[in-house]
C-alpha cells in the first residue's frame, strides 16, 4: 500500500478510504439485528470490534421510548479518562417510573430515632403523603413523603447511608 | 494538612483543583449537577456526590447541598473555585461554622473587598493609588470643575445610581465642563430618578494590569508580578501574558511591593489579585478579586510557584514557602481562553466533541476538562480550555502559541481558536501595542472593512 | 501535477489549481446499501471498519428524508491535528493497475535535455524497455524504462517536477 | 539563518524538530517511507517526501534519497533527529558535501566518538576519568594480577573478542583470580578462537549518569546537568529523572565541567551527551552520544533551554546565547517512556489508536506523534510517547507523574503505562535508591514472587 500516503495531503480527509481493495463487506443482518437492539433496549449506540472489523449504530434521541437521559448517555461517553471506580451504581433504578429519588443530599434515615420501626418495608403498603424516610441535611430532619399511593417494591439505600441529589431511594409502584 | 477536600465547582478549575489534591495526596470530592455528572473533573476525583439540578441557583450555588454533600463525605475543607460562591463572604462564613476550612480569604476580607466603595477606601488607606476624583457627590458644577481642573483634563462624570453607560460623560477640557455636567445630571436623573453624579480622571486608552498576590496566616505576603490582561472582549477576557510588554522592572517592583504590603498589611490569607488600570507610567487601583483567577497559569509558568497548591497549603495553616526575593520573574507566558463560541459571530456553541486532540511539547500547557466525546453543556460559561504557552521571551512565546493553535484540534463545537489565530498575527499585538479597547475596536474595523469589500 | 502538492509547500495557493486531480474512490454501492439501512432500521449512524478502511454513513433526525449531502464525506478516521484545507490529491492513480510509479525521490525530465523530443507522449505506444523519463538523483540521471509494452493514457507529472517515492508518473495501458 | 530544514527522521523526535522550526519560523520538510504517511510529524510540516517503503534500510537510511529530497525542496540543513542516520560520519559528511548544513557535529567528531577505543583514548587526554584496567591485552596471569591488585577488586576479566557475556569474567578477589582469568581465556577461545582478555575494575551497582552537552562553533562550550538514566530494561531506558537523587551539587559542578571542558577542547559543535557509570562517588566515561537524546526533555525542562532551538542555531554558527553561570538547575523532572508493549511480557503492541487522550495541566509535557485513529506501525522502534513531568522537587514531580499517568488514556494498543505506575509506587524507586540493575532484578523478584503465590 505504498500510496495510501496521497490520501493523506493534509487534507484530513478519510486515508482509509482508498480504493486499493474490493468493496466493503457490509454485514445487513447484524446491522439489523443491532437496530432492533437499539429499540428494544433504548440505548443509543451499540459498538462491536472484533479484530480489526468493527461496527458501530446510533440512534438519536427521541427513541419513542420513556426518556432515558443521562444514562444511556453515561456508558457511551463512559471511555475517557479514568473513570472513577464505583460510581456506575444502580443505574437502571434511575430510570425505574416508580423510583422515589432524593430531592437534596444529605443522610437518608429509615426510621425516626434510632430503634423505632423503620418507616416502611419492603412489600408494605403506602399511601400519598406517607413519610418514607428522613433526610438530614445541614442538621435539619427532613422528611420525605410519598407523592403517590402504592406498594413499596424495593428499598435502595441503607439506613444512615448518605445519598445525593437525584439518587433513587425507593420503587413504589 | 487535609485530609479531603470537597471541591464546590465544575468544568477546567475543578479539575485544576482535582489535580493539585491528587498531586498533594488529599482525598478530593467534586459536587455537581445533574448537567456535569460526565465532567472530566467528576471522573477523575475520589468522590464526586450529585448536589442539585443543572441551574447553577439549584446546585453550584446551592449552600446548603454543598454543605450537606461536605458532612456526608467527611471532607475537612472547600475549595470554591472561581466564580460561584467563590467571593461569596455567607458561604465561606457559613462553611467555617459548620466546621470545615473554607480555602480562601476570611469572611471579612471577602466583604471589604466585595464592596467596591470599602475597597478603595481601605486600599487607599494603605498607600495604593486609585483614580484621583471627587470624594462623593458633587454639589455643584462649580465644585466639579474646581476637582476637574485638580486631577486633570479629561474626566469622567458619573451617576451615582448609574450603569450601563448611561449618565455618564466625558469632559475634555474646561469648555466643555459645564455641558457636560448638565448632560450627565439630566441623564442619571430621567434614566434612575437620582441626578447626583460624582467625577473623576479619565482614562481612555489604559491598560488592564493585574497583581498575583499571595498571603498566610503568619504575616507573610508576597506579590507574583503581574498579568496583562488588556485584550477583552466585552468585558471579558480574551487573551493574558505576563509579565505585561508595557511595564519596566522597576513598575512591577513598585505596584508588587505596594500590593503586597497592603495585604500584608490586612492580613490576608490565600490567593488573591489586585486589579488596575495603567496608563502613562501610572496605576490606578480597580479592585480586588478575593479568589484565584482564571489566568493564574500564567503567574505559575513566569514564576514556578504553584498557586493552587499554595493556596492549600496556607488554608491549612502552612506557613508561606518563600519571601518575596524568592520570586523571579523567568521568560514570558500567554494564556489562550478558548470558547465555544463562534469565532466571529461569538455565539455559543455547545454540543458534542466528537474529536479532541490536545497541542503537546515544550513550554505547552493545557487546562480543560474537555475529552472527547464530552458534551459542553448549554447551562455554564464557554470557555472549554486554557491554552497556556511559555517560553523564555515575548517572541518566542508567540510563536509557539501560533505552533499550540495549528495543533489544537477540537471538532465538532466552534471555538474562538481561529479568533486567537487571527490576534497573535496582527502587528499591534504582537508588538504589545494595544490597551483594554484594542481588541474591540479591532475587530469593529475589520467587520467594517469586510463589509465595505462586500458591498 | 496531482502531487506536486506534496513537494510543494502548504501553504494553499496551490489548493485551487487540481484539474487533472481526480475524484477521490467514492464506494458508491456500500454507501447507498448502508444510507438503504439507514432508512429501514431508522438508525441515526452505521460505522463498518475493516483493517484500515472504514466507512461511517449518518443521517440526522428526521429519519424519513433523503440522503444529507455530507454523508460519504463525513470523516470516519478523520483525520488528526490540523488538517490543512484543500487538495484531495490523486487517489486512483495510486492504485491505477497501469501506473508507473516512481522508484526514488528526484528530479523528473521528460526528454534527454532540453530542446530534445520528449521520450514519450500521451497516446504513444511503447515497448517493454523503452526510457520513458528520466529521474535526477544525487546528480545522476536514472532513466526510467517501460516495464510493458502498452499505449501512454496519462502522463502524471510536468517536467522538472520534483518527485517523490512512489508517485505516480505514467498510465501505460 | 536557516530557511529550511528537511527532518530525515520520524515520529515524535520528528515532530519535535517539526515544532522547534516552526517556533523558529523555519520551513520545515519531512522525509518518510509510506509506512509514516499519515504520520503527525508529516502533517505538521510545511513539506513532506516520501523517500521509500517502510524497511529503514531503503527510507530513513537511504542516504541518496534522502539527500535528493534536500535537493529537490531546495532545503538548506538537514537534521537527522535521533537513531537511523544520526551518528552516521559518512551521511554528515555527504550531506556537507551536497551543500547542506548537518545540524549535528561535524562527521570528524562522529567518528571519533563513534570509535569505543578512540573516544576513550581522546577523553582519557582531555582528563575525563575512564574505569581503570590493562592498557591492552593481558600477557600473563601474572600481569594481570598485579593489575588487578592495583585497581582494586571486584575486577572484570574480559574477552577482546567479547559480545554477549561470552568470556567474561569476574574475580572478586585475589584467590579468585587465576581461576577466573583461565576461564574466560578459554572460554573466549572456545567461543572466538582469540583466547585474548584485558582487565578493568568492575562496577557492580552503577547509576547511569549523563552529562548533557552543548558547544558552539566559536570556541563555547555548556553543560546542561546530568540526567539519571539507571531504570533500565535490557540497556533501554525505562524511566529517566534530573537531577540525579544521588548527586550532590558539588559532583555535579565536577563532571559537568569536566565533560565541558573536554567538548571546549575538541571544538566539539551541537548537542551532545557523556554517558558515565557513577558508584562510590566516582564517575567513569562510558561513551558519548554525538546528538540529541530521546530524554533531552528532562534538561530541557529542569534548565528552560530549548535544546533543539539551540542545536540548530549552533548549527547556524550563533554563537551560544549563554555562559556556564547562566545555566541553572531548576526543580526536577522524570520522563516516563511509553511504549506500545504490553506492561508485563514486553510483547510489542502495534495497532490503531481508538482513543486518545493526553494528560494535561501545571508542569506536564507530552512529546508524542500519536493521535486518535493513528496506527503504530510494526516496523519501527515501539515508542509511541514521552510523558515527561516537572514539579519544585523530586517527591512533588512524583507525585505529578501518577495523576498524569491517571489521566493518561492510549487505547486499544497495550502501553507500558502500567510499567511505569507500578514503578513509582516501588519505596525504593520512591526513595531514589538503584541502580542499572535494580529495574530488572525488580521485575525478576516480582515474577518470581507471583510465580510461587501461584503454585
Amino acid at each position: 500500500m505504498p500510496n495510501t500516503k496521497k490520501l493523506d495531503t493534509k487534507t484530513g480527509e478519510d486515508k482509509a478510504m482508498a480504493p486499493t481493495t474490493p468493496p466493503m463487506y457490509i454485514d445487513h443482518e447484524a446491522i439489523r439485528k443491532l437496530a432492533g437492539l437499539l429499540n428494544e433496549t433504548g440505548l443509543s449506540e451499540i459498538e462491536i470490534t472484533e479484530g480489526d472489523k468493527s461496527l458501530r449504530v446510533t440512534k438519536s434521541a427521541p427513541v419513542q421510548t420513556v426518556a432515558a437521559p443521562a444514562v444511556a448517555a453515561a456508558p457511551a461517553a463512559a471511555a475517557a479518562p479514568a473513570a472513577a471506580p464505583g460510581a456506575v451504581a444502580a443505574l437502571s433504578h434511575d430510570n425505574h417510573p416508580g423510583a422515589v429519588k432524593s430531592p437534596m443530599v444529605g443522610t437518608a434515615y429509615l426510621q425516626a430515632e434510632p430503634g423505632s420501626p423503620r418507616f416502611v418495608t419492603k412489600g408494605a403498603s403506602v399511601k400519598e403523603g406517607d413519610t418514607l424516610l428522613i433526610i438530614e441535611a445541614m442538621k435539619v430532619m427532613n422528611p420525605i413523603k410519598a407523592e403517590k399511593s402504592g406498594t413499596v417494591v424495593d428499598i435502595l439505600i441503607e439506613d444512615a447511608q448518605p445519598v445525593e441529589f437525584g439518587q433513587p431511594l425507593f420503587i413504589i409502584e | 494538612m487535609f485530609k479531603k477536600i470537597l471541591i464546590a465547582n465544575r468544568g477546567e478549575i475543578a479539575l485544576r483543583i482535582v489535580r493539585a489534591c491528587k498531586e498533594m495526596g488529599i482525598e478530593s470530592v467534586v459536587v455537581h449537577s445533574t448537567a456535569d455528572a460526565n465532567g472530566m473533573a467528576v471522573r477523575m476525583a475520589d468522590e464526586s456526590v450529585c448536589i442539585g439540578p443543572a441551574p447553577s441557583r439549584l446546585s453550584y450555588l446551592n449552600i446548603p447541598a454543598i454543605l450537606s454533600a461536605a458532612t456526608v463525605t467527611g471532607a475537612d475543607a472547600i475549595h470554591p473555585g472561581i466564580g460561584f460562591l467563590a467571593e461569596n463572604e455567607e458561604f465561606a462564613r457559613m462553611v467555617e461554622e459548620h466546621g470545615f476550612t473554607f480555602i480562601g480569604p476570611s469572611p471579612e476580607h471577602i466583604a471589604k473587598m466585595g464592596d467596591k466603595a470599602v475597597a478603595k477606601d481601605t486600599v487607599r488607606e494603605l498607600g495604593l493609588p486609585l483614580i484621583p476624583g471627587s470624594p462623593g457627590i458633587l454639589s455643584s458644577v462649580e465644585e466639579g470643575l474646581a476637582i476637574a481642573k485638580e486631577v486633570g483634563f479629561p474626566v469622567l462624570i458619573k451617576a451615582v445610581a448609574g450603569g450601563g453607560g448611561k449618565g455618564m460623560k466625558v469632559a475634555r477640557s474646561e469648555d466643555e465642563f459645564a455641558s457636560s455636567y448638565s448632560m450627565a445630571t439630566s441623564e442619571a436623573k430621567a434614566a434612575f430618578g437620582n441626578g447626583d453624579v460624582y467625577l473623576e480622571k479619565y482614562l481612555p486608552d489604559p491598560r488592564h494590569i493585574e497583581i498575583q498576590l499571595l498571603g498566610d496566616t503568619h504575616g507573610n505576603a508576597v506579590h507574583l508580578g503581574e498579568r496583562d490582561c488588556s485584550i477583552q472582549r466585552r468585558h471579558q477576557k480574551v487573551i493574558e501574558e505576563g509579565p505585561s510588554p508595557a511595564l519596566t522592572p522597576e513598575q512591577r517592583a513598585y505596584i508588587g511591593n505596594l500590593a503586597a504590603d497592603c495585604v500584608r498589611k490586612m492580613g490576608y490569607r490565600g490567593v488573591g489579585t489586585m486589579e488596575f488600570l495603567f496608563q502613562d507610567g501610572e496605576f490606578y487601583f480597580l479592585e480586588m478579586n478575593t479568589r484565584l483567577q482564571v489566568e493564574h497559569p500564567i503567574t505559575e509558568m513566569i514564576t514556578g510557584v504553584d498557586l493552587v497548591r499554595e493556596q492549600i497549603l496556607v488554608a491549612a495553616g502552612e506557613p508561606l514557602p518563600f519571601a518575596q526575593e524568592d520570586i523571579k520573574i523567568m521568560g514570558h507566558a500567554f494564556e489562550c481562553r478558548i470558547n465555544a463560541e463562534h469565532p466571529e459571530t461569538f455565539i455559543p456553541s455547545p454540543g458534542k466533541i466528537t474529536r479532541f486532540h490536545a497541542p503537546g511539547g515544550l513550554g505547552v500547557r493545557m487546562d480543560s476538562a474537555i475529552y472527547e466525546g464530552y458534551s459542553v453543556p448549554p447551562t455554564y460559561d464557554s470557555l472549554v480550555a486554557k491554552l497556556i504557552v511559555h517560553a523564555k521571551t515575548r517572541e518566542e512565546a508567540l510563536m509557539r502559541v501560533a505552533r499550540a493553535l495549528e495543533e489544537c484540534v477540537i471538532e465538532r463545537i466552534n471555538t474562538t481558536i481561529p479568533l486567537h489565530q487571527r490576534i497573535i498575527e496582527v502587528p499591534q499585538f504582537r508588538a504589545g501595542d494595544f490597551n483594554i479597547h484594542w481588541l474591540e475596536r479591532y475587530l469593529a474595523e475589520q467587520e467594517a472593512e469586510s463589509r465595505k469589500a462586500a458591498s
